[in-house]
């Protein structure tokens, strides 16, 4: 068929009329450019008039293409292609040429401007003549999702969606779900009891119908794509039978193996071997550790399958792997806290009496080891002197260069306890106080009226090295007052190293599983910084609380309700579109060198080891066209981006270099 | 980022930074304190480093280049590896006891007199001379604590640990004509 | 096959080595089988043929031009020229017809270059010149004024000379494939015009190692490793063609433990092999650091046009290296 | 293994203890040390306060005299150590800077490439590239029972990078474990002597002398051992002159930790140069290693 | 031809979501840079195809511009990494075909930089403007003497053999 281009050139009032002779630019095509049936000028195409011009012409003239050469693509594309397509012309059939910000608005030479639009006509018009029409492709979304973390954001997103009447699935690498929320005593400004707030939501999950729990379960593999994962869980063996278990605890009292709590207990206090991390747990289904269980390491004991009244234990359960079909994943992979090993000037693990911020959580909870007592570790001094330590692995390039953005506030509520339960002086060393939500600053009032004192200096080191007879047996924190520019040396009996967020350490190994990139600090990106902080790129993966950077519990409950509104209206919409920009493989002729194997970053290439040849999936491919151009046999081809049609683009963009070469 | 600074033209922090290698960190500075609070001599300055990059910013040059900070300086580095921002305080602070030599802007100290007396050496012989150091310093500087050094440095000397005579290198001739061209280069005598 | 009128074949041979000459050889008793199907009114190499019988001819009356060689000087072309008018059919034969070849790599000189690498400076045709003659095209003899064809500047290939039918590459053609040609020519059974002759994947395809992933921390030349015998070349940091390099040799360069050097030109639809390569092999290389690719790729590839554009120079889409202002 | 020898000039003469025990534990580790012909001074830290060019040009002339087949030099002073050290660095990170230093260089008829040298500290050649077990081996009087303050100073372990930890080294602490010795963890060991404050201010020296010898005492030290010349005259030399100052009692042998290996190798203490230093040792390691030494 | 009044075309291939909206902000911010870019939009620095920079020299173009969003700033994660690693590997080849490298230049410009690629832009007209025309199309020309060469052989060979062509 013979093409017949229709070319409409925008006057966008003087806009682009100002700086480019459009009357001489759509004579000049309709006379020059092959193919070109129809050239007009208009006031303003993107006007219901000018649109209803094009329209006409397709419908009159059976135009194949339609070049408009008028404002950036990303301002009226859309515009101009549902123009072409009520008139029944396949809207990848319309190409837009980018008149004003290209050309008119930076510009203010007409000869050149006019000059130059000839040119971008020209390329588009070549171009368009080789566009071939597409079709959008639509998948249906499966309404259930995954949402993996169980911690706050993880837990908010799973009840929005399963009150909402879908399916979830909520996994959590822990015994428990709860997150770090269920380890803290206080929460600021506001000084609610955390468990106070948090148990009731854990046990809502637990027994929502909607919400299937996997908790001691770790996400494997992730295939498919949005509408239709395929989604691999590990369940590791519990040896607890979950259906015969009814949670009573007997076994816990009764195992005789104590293990230092590394992890609910931040190292502060002690477990069993067959345990659940905490007395609120959801589920109170209690697992097996089986690098310090008795029986699992000497092959003695079994007290525990002897008192259950149940008879759940079982020694011999093995790791399971549980196959799910969801629609959606919402990512809510939270944090892991700062090593603060990493400073050694700060003395902890080698000072006994400097704390993490995790620790001290634990130490003034009710519910920890100390029973909310704030003692030393000696476990009965109250300490005379307290140091709080700002910034430690945060704001610094030789650790993490971010700001963790709550630290600050959790200080002043460390501040507040130490005033609140002892008699202990508390300093914090702080370079920038950070308050800037709601009632943050005013918290911080408080604490100054509360008497605690502010020295603004990074801490340079905490050490045991006496200089002056006062110093002795005490920790002395040594800072600059940078507001009155001397050197302190503040002696402490304890000090509580405000640690920094971090991404957890097997965050980057998770997200590729998903098509998820991460911050140069780790953090999941998120689709748009602003607008659109809950996607990603990959479509049909969500990312909610600090996995996606260091926020609050406020930020982090909103962002898992607003990941769960963003799934809730893809699965009330039933179906997604795909933009059919995709890559695609001629496997006929692919000799299956794996060039591209290894360049997509959304995984959307597949080797096929059985014919030797690639192959693109299409629901996964973005469309980048990084494949297309790097396969050494010229096999990919990228759809509305093929080579075909971007050389002709070049051809008609030089039409004039060309004539100047020939002459 | 070079736009940035040029912005600034003639400023000392640009003087500063064009004189230190890896100095353009130095916009940088957070103010957080920590090599005022690391310095082992802090407690001696008039300055803490922290409050002269404070200086250094606010073009107070003439303060800058006469404050004892740089003679306490004693060239741990603790300033530097511990500085959040990657800021090379102590070759900072190398480059504001250069200026205050060239301009002879330092008051009450005698490093520089020192640091003459030693590099004079080097410049001579090839090698440092302790008991010349000790001596031509000392006599000149202070004599009085060179009293006090007299046990010592006859100990010293008694265990063979110093000598009267300074060792000179072979070819040292060779090394003027490098130190001649160093200073030829860089505009000083 | 011998129902069939005799056709009328021509083979001829412009700038290249005389290898396809002997090729064609190489379809061993079958060369009969031409000879019984074709009368041969051109083979300079073999037969006693003339260009005066050529010109004498009617248009279109070569039922089968086989061309081999590039297109280096006036008389080339105009043979170029005679020999399309003459043929029903002209196939490009060979790659040094199809993309210009080694000769084709002269594009990286000039003509001046050329000649003063081959008359100034010796080779082993003219090992001592000291009036330092060169050819001219006009020479005034006694006798009258003798001419030599001139030399161009630029190798051209034979489709940027004239329009060509078919291309059968290689260097030199395989001798299945030759013999696939002339069958098709012989039952009338040829693709569309324009087309290549023979297959239209890589040589990976018949390459019999085995392919992972590609990630590439070095380029090795030849002499630097023994490479694995099992492993893709590529893999092991050999620049090894074959991922752009049209199938139908059997892979017979990494069959023996060598890389494929691109003889046979690049698939169907590419417009320029040495970018293919550029592109693929940038993809893979294992650093995102500018500083580091730069010398991978400085240290590794230290004759990027020999590496990338050895056979395709002349085709490619700068076709030879820029004059400089006064050549 | 092998190595450009930078001995510097303290180990001339007041620190020639720690220059014979190098020798003397090298050769007994396999560790050739090739002196540099004719080698100058560092500067120290008074050439950098003067003139940066000339400093790193002074110092690069002993990286110019590595003979070619050598890449990798040893300084056992902290100060030669980060001045050879730092001068490689700058002209490897600022190609200018480098090309300027060769101007100098050239002036004397010498040319560095920048990065051609590795410079090492005697400590990490010991530690990272001898090793555990060679080390292991090689004791045959193991310093048991003797209490040994490690101390690093300040200049190997900040700011270049030898795969130690800046704030609290462990090298040295390993090796004289390796050693038999008890080592005392002490908070201090990467705090400063006070350097060449001792020539300019005396007080403010002392304190920091005194800080250090004081923590080292608070945890029940018998001797300090160190790896820089400068750390040990400011900790030994003026050791009395400190307890003048404050009226305190140090009596502290400050030995270099090659000394200590030579000991734990059966080394003739004399050798080693034990007798150099103010607080003399031989009573304390008598004492604790049970019987005579020599 | 004097540089100043020669007016270099420059093809730029400029990623879809940082630089070419980069360049519509410098749009919309009427920042005026020199008309000499033309701008084709690539859906990502990645799918620029070394073939693309190499036909837009040889049919005429003096210089070329490719355009993404900054490392670790991509659309697509780190396909801009693939078009640092092409543009490195393109300059030292055409280095060797001749090329000035400086024709041809990769430039990061996120979406609100639109300032900084005008002023990109303007550097790249300067500096191509500098280097002269490329016309590449002139590197195959045979200065005239082909067409002659072939004439006198097509005369000789009538003049030799009484035949006509």
């Amino acid at each position: 068929m013979a093409d017949k281009i229709g070319i409409y050139v925008c006057h966008c009032g003087s806009n682009i009329a100002g700086t480019i002779d459009v009357e001489e630019v759509a004579r000049w095509a309709g006379k020059n450019i092959e193919g070109v049936v129809v050239s007009r000028d208009y006031k303003f195409m993107c006007s219901s008039l000018g649109q209803q011009m094009i329209e006409d012409d397709i419908r009159k003239e059976g135009l194949t293409g339609v070049v408009v050469g008028a404002c950036s693509p990303h301002l009226h594309e859309k515009t101009f292609r549902n123009a072409c397509k009520r008139a029944g012309l396949n809207p990848f059939l319309c190409q837009m040429t980018n008149l004003r910000e290209h050309v008119s608005w930076v510009n203010s030479d007409k000869a050149a401007g006019t000059k130059k639009a000839k040119a971008l006509i020209f390329a588009s018009a070549e171009r368009v003549k080789r566009q071939k029409p597409l079709e959008p492709m639509e998948v249906e979304v499966n309404p259930a999702t995954l949402v993996v973390g169980g911690g706050i954001a993880g837990l908010q997103a799973t009840l929005e969606l399963a009150d909402a009447g879908y399916p979830v699935y909520l996994v959590e690498r822990e015994p428990s779900i709860g997150g770090h929320m269920a380890q803290f005593d206080k929460t600021f400004p506001t000084l609610d009891c955390s468990a106070c707030i948090l148990t009731p939501k854990m046990s809502e999950v637990g027994q929502h119908e909607n919400v299937t729990l996997l908790t001691y379960s770790e996400l494997e593999e992730v295939s498919g794509s949005v509408g239709n994962f395929k989604v691999k869980i590990r369940k590791k063996a519990r040896y607890i039978d979950y259906d015969k278990c009814t949670g009573c605890g007997i076994c816990t009292e009764k195992c005789p193996r104590k293990v230092i709590d590394d992890v609910f207990e931040a190292g502060m206090g002690y477990r069993k071997a067959i345990y659940s991390p905490f007395p609120q747990a959801v589920p109170r289904i209690p697992v097996i550790d089986t690098e310090n269980c008795t029986w699992f390491t000497r092959g003695k004991c079994q007290v525990c399958s002897k008192v259950c009244p149940t008879d759940a234990v079982d020694y011999d359960q093995k790791d399971e792997t549980v196959e799910l079909n969801v629609g959606n994943i919402i990512m809510a992979t939270g944090w892991k806290l700062f090593d603060c090993k990493r400073v050694p000037q700060y003395g902890f693990g080698r000072l006994a009496n400097v704390y993490t911020s995790m620790e001290f959580e634990r130490l003034c909870n009710a519910a920890g080891p100390t029973s909310g007592k704030i003692v030393m570790r000696d476990g009965k001094t109250e300490p005379k002197s307290v140091a709080i330590v700002h910034c430690v692995g945060s704001r610094d390039v030789t650790s993490n260069p971010y700001c963790s953005g709550v630290c600050c506030m959790a200080a002043l509520k460390f501040g507040h306890l130490v005033l609140e339960k002892t008699k202990a002086e508390v300093y914090s060393f702080y370079i920038d106080m950070r308050t800037p939500m709601k009632e943050y600053e005013e918290f911080y009032q408080r604490l100054l009226g509360e008497g605690m004192h502010f020295i603004r200096g990074k801490v340079a080191e905490v050490t045991d090295a006496a200089r002056r007879p006062e110093e002795h047996g005490k920790l002395i924190v040594q800072a600059e007052d940078t507001l009155l520019g001397k050197q302190r040396r503040i002696p402490v009996d304890m000090v509580i190293l405000m640690g920094g967020l971090e991404p957890q350490a097997d965050a980057k190994e998770l997200g590729i599983k998903c098509g998820l990139s991460c911050s140069m600090a780790g953090w999941y990106t998120e689709r748009h910084p602003k607008l659109d902080p809950v996607a990603t790129m990959t479509d049909g993966v969500f990312v909610a609380g600090v996995c996606q950077g260091p926020k609050d519990i406020p930020a982090s409950v909103a962002q898992g309700a607003a990941a769960a509104a963003r799934v809730a209206g893809m699965i009330a919409k039933g179906i997604v579109t795909i933009e059919p920009i995709v890559a695609s493989i001629d496997e006929e002729n692919c000799s299956g060198c794996r060039i591209c194997n290894d360049l997509c970053p959304f995984n959307a290439i597949e080797y096929d080891e059985e014919k030797k040849v690639s192959r693109v999936i299409t629901a996964l491919c973005k469309g980048c066209g990084t494949c297309v151009a790097a396969c050494p046999a010229g096999v990919i081809t990228g759809a509305h981006f093929n080579n075909e049609q971007i050389f002709a683009e070049i051809d008609g963009i030089l039409w004039d270099a060309r004539e100047e070469a020939t002459v | 980022m070079a736009a940035h600074i040029a912005e600034k033209k003639g400023t000392f922090l640009e003087e500063v930074i064009e004189a230190t290698p890896g100095g353009e960190r130095l916009v940088h500075c957070l103010q957080c304190g920590s090599c005022g609070g690391s310095c082992p001599s802090g407690a001696d300055m008039q300055y803490t480093p922290r409050t002269l990059i404070a200086m250094i910013n606010a073009n107070d040059r003439d303060a800058v280049l006469a404050a004892n900070t740089m003679w306490a300086c004693v060239s741990c580095y603790f300033c530097t590896s511990r500085c959040p921002q990657d800021i090379p305080i102590t070759d900072i602070i190398y480059t504001l006891k250069r200026l205050s030599i060239a301009e002879k802007r330092y008051r009450d100290t005698d490093a520089p007199a020192l640091a003459k007396t030693f590099t004079d050496f080097v410049d001579r012989y090839g090698r440092s001379f302790e008991f010349g150091l000790a001596t031509g310093y000392h006599l000149l500087k202070r004599p009085i604590s060179m009293m006090k050094m007299g046990p010592m440095g006859l100990q010293m000397f008694t265990r063979g640990r110093m000598a009267l005579r300074p060792t000179k290198i072979r070819q040292i001739e060779q090394l003027q004509a490098i130190i001649n061209k160093a200073k030829e280069l860089s505009g000083s005598k | 096959m011998s129902d069939k009128p005799k056709g009328k074949l021509a083979f001829y041979w412009a700038a290249s080595c005389g290898g396809c000459d002997i090729s064609l050889l190489a379809i061993d008793e079958k060369i009969l089988d031409v000879a019984e199907a074709f009368d041969i009114v051109l083979w300079p190499c073999a037969t006693d043929g003339k260009v005066r019988d050529v010109e004498k001819m009617a248009d279109g009356e070569i039922d089968v031009c086989l061309f081999n060689g590039g297109i280096r000087t006036s008389e080339q072309e105009y043979m170029a020229q005679l020999l399309r008018r003459k043929s029903k059919v002209l196939v490009a034969f060979g790659s040094c017809a199809c993309e210009g070849c080694i000769p084709g790599l002269a594009n990286m000189n000039t003509r001046q270059e050329v000649f003063d690498t081959v008359y100034k400076e010796g080779s082993a045709t003219m090992p001592e010149n000291p009036q330092d003659v060169r050819p001219q095209p006009a020479t005034k003899m006694p006798e009258g004024t003798l001419h030599l064809p001139i030399f161009y500047d630029t190798l051209k290939t034979l489709d940027q000379t004239v329009e060509v039918d078919y291309y059968l590459p290689g260097c030199p053609p395989e001798a299945d494939n030759i013999w696939n040609a002339i069958v098709a020519i012989l039952e009338s059974k040829l693709p569309p015009k324009g087309s290549v002759i023979g297959l239209n994947t890589t040589v990976c395809e018949e390459c019999p190692r085995t392919r992972g992933e590609k990630k590439i921390k070095k380029f090795y030349r030849t002499w630097e490793i023994i490479p694995d015998e099992e492993t893709c070349l590529l893999e092991q940091g050999l620049l090894c063609c074959g991922i752009a390099t049209r199938a139908g040799c059997g892979a017979l360069c990494p069959e023996v433990n060598s890389p494929c050097i691109g003889c046979h030109g690049a698939n169907d639809g590419v417009a320029d092999f040495g970018a293919r390569l550029m592109s693929a092999l940038a993809s893979v290389i294992d650093s995102d650091d500018p500083d580091e690719i730069r010398r991978i790729i400085e240290e590794g590839i230290p004759d990027p046009v020999g590496n990338f554009y050895r056979f395709s120079l002349a085709a490619s889409q700068l076709r030879r290296k820029k004059k400089s202002q006064n050549a | 293994m092998k190595f450009a020898y930078y001995p510097g000039c303290s180990l001339e003469r007041n620190a020639a203890a720690y220059d014979h025990s190098v020798r003397e534990v090298s050769d007994l580790l396999g560790i050739k040390l090739q002196e540099i012909d004719d080698w100058n001074c560092c500067g120290a830290t008074e050439y950098f306060s003067q003139n940066e060019l000339a400093a790193c040009a002074v110092i690069a002339r002993n990286l110019a005299l590595v003979e070619p087949q050598t890449d990798q030099i040893v300084a056992p002073c902290a100060a030669c150590y980060l001045n050879l050290a730092k001068t490689d660095k700058l002209m490897v990170d600022h190609p200018e800077f480098g090309k300027e230093v060769n101007q100098c260089l050239a002036a004397g008829g010498l040319k560095y490439e920048p990065g051609r040298v590795t410079v090492r500290h005697m400590l990490d050649v010991i530690v990272d590239d001898v090793g555990e077990t060679a080390v292991r081996d090689k004791v045959v009087r193991p310093l048991a029972g003797l209490r040994v303050a490690p101390y690093y100073g300040c200049q190997v372990v900040r700011p270049i990078d030898n795969n130690d930890n800046p704030e609290y080294p462990m090298k040295m602490d390993h090796l004289l474990s390796w050693l038999g010795a008890e080592v005392v963890d002490y908070p201090v060991k990467a705090h400063c002597c006070g350097g060449h404050l001792t020539q300019i201010s005396e007080p403010q020296a002392f304190e920091l002398i005194r800080r250090l010898l004081q923590n080292a005492q608070d945890y029940n030290t018998d001797m300090i051992i160190c790896m820089c010349p400068m750390c040990q005259l400011n900790l030994d030399g003026y050791q009395s002159r400190v307890n003048g100052f404050f009226g305190t009692e140090f009596k502290l042998p400050i030995m270099y930790f090659t000394q200590m290996l030579g000991i734990a190798f059966g080394i003739d203490p004399q050798k080693l140069g034990f007798g150099k230093e103010l607080v003399t040792a031989m009573p304390v390691l008598e004492a604790k290693l049970g019987g005579q030494l020599v | 031809m004097s540089n100043e009044n020669f007016d270099p075309i420059i093809v730029g291939f400029f990623c879809n979501w940082c630089s070419y909206r980069a360049a519509d902000l410098a749009g919309s911010a009427r920042i005026k840079y020199p008309p000499n870019v033309r701008i084709i939009r690539v859906m990502c620095s990645g799918r620029v195809d070394p073939t693309f920079v190499l036909k837009a020299l040889a049919d005429g173009a003096d210089g070329v511009m490719i355009a993404g969003c900054h490392p670790g700033e991509c659309h697509y994660i780190d396909q801009n990494y693939k078009a640092m690693r092409r543009y490195e590997m393109l300059k030292h080849t055409l280095t060797a075909m001749g090329v000035e490298p400086e024709r041809v230049r990769l430039v990061w410009a996120s979406a609100a930089e639109g300032q900084q690629l005008a002023e990109a832009i303007g550097e790249l007209v300067a500096d191509v403007r500098r280097l002269g025309p490329l016309h590449w199309p002139q590197n195959w020309d045979e200065n005239g003497q082909r067409q002659k060469a072939l004439d006198d052989i097509v005369k000789e060979h009538e003049e030799a053999m009484e035949v006509s062509a």
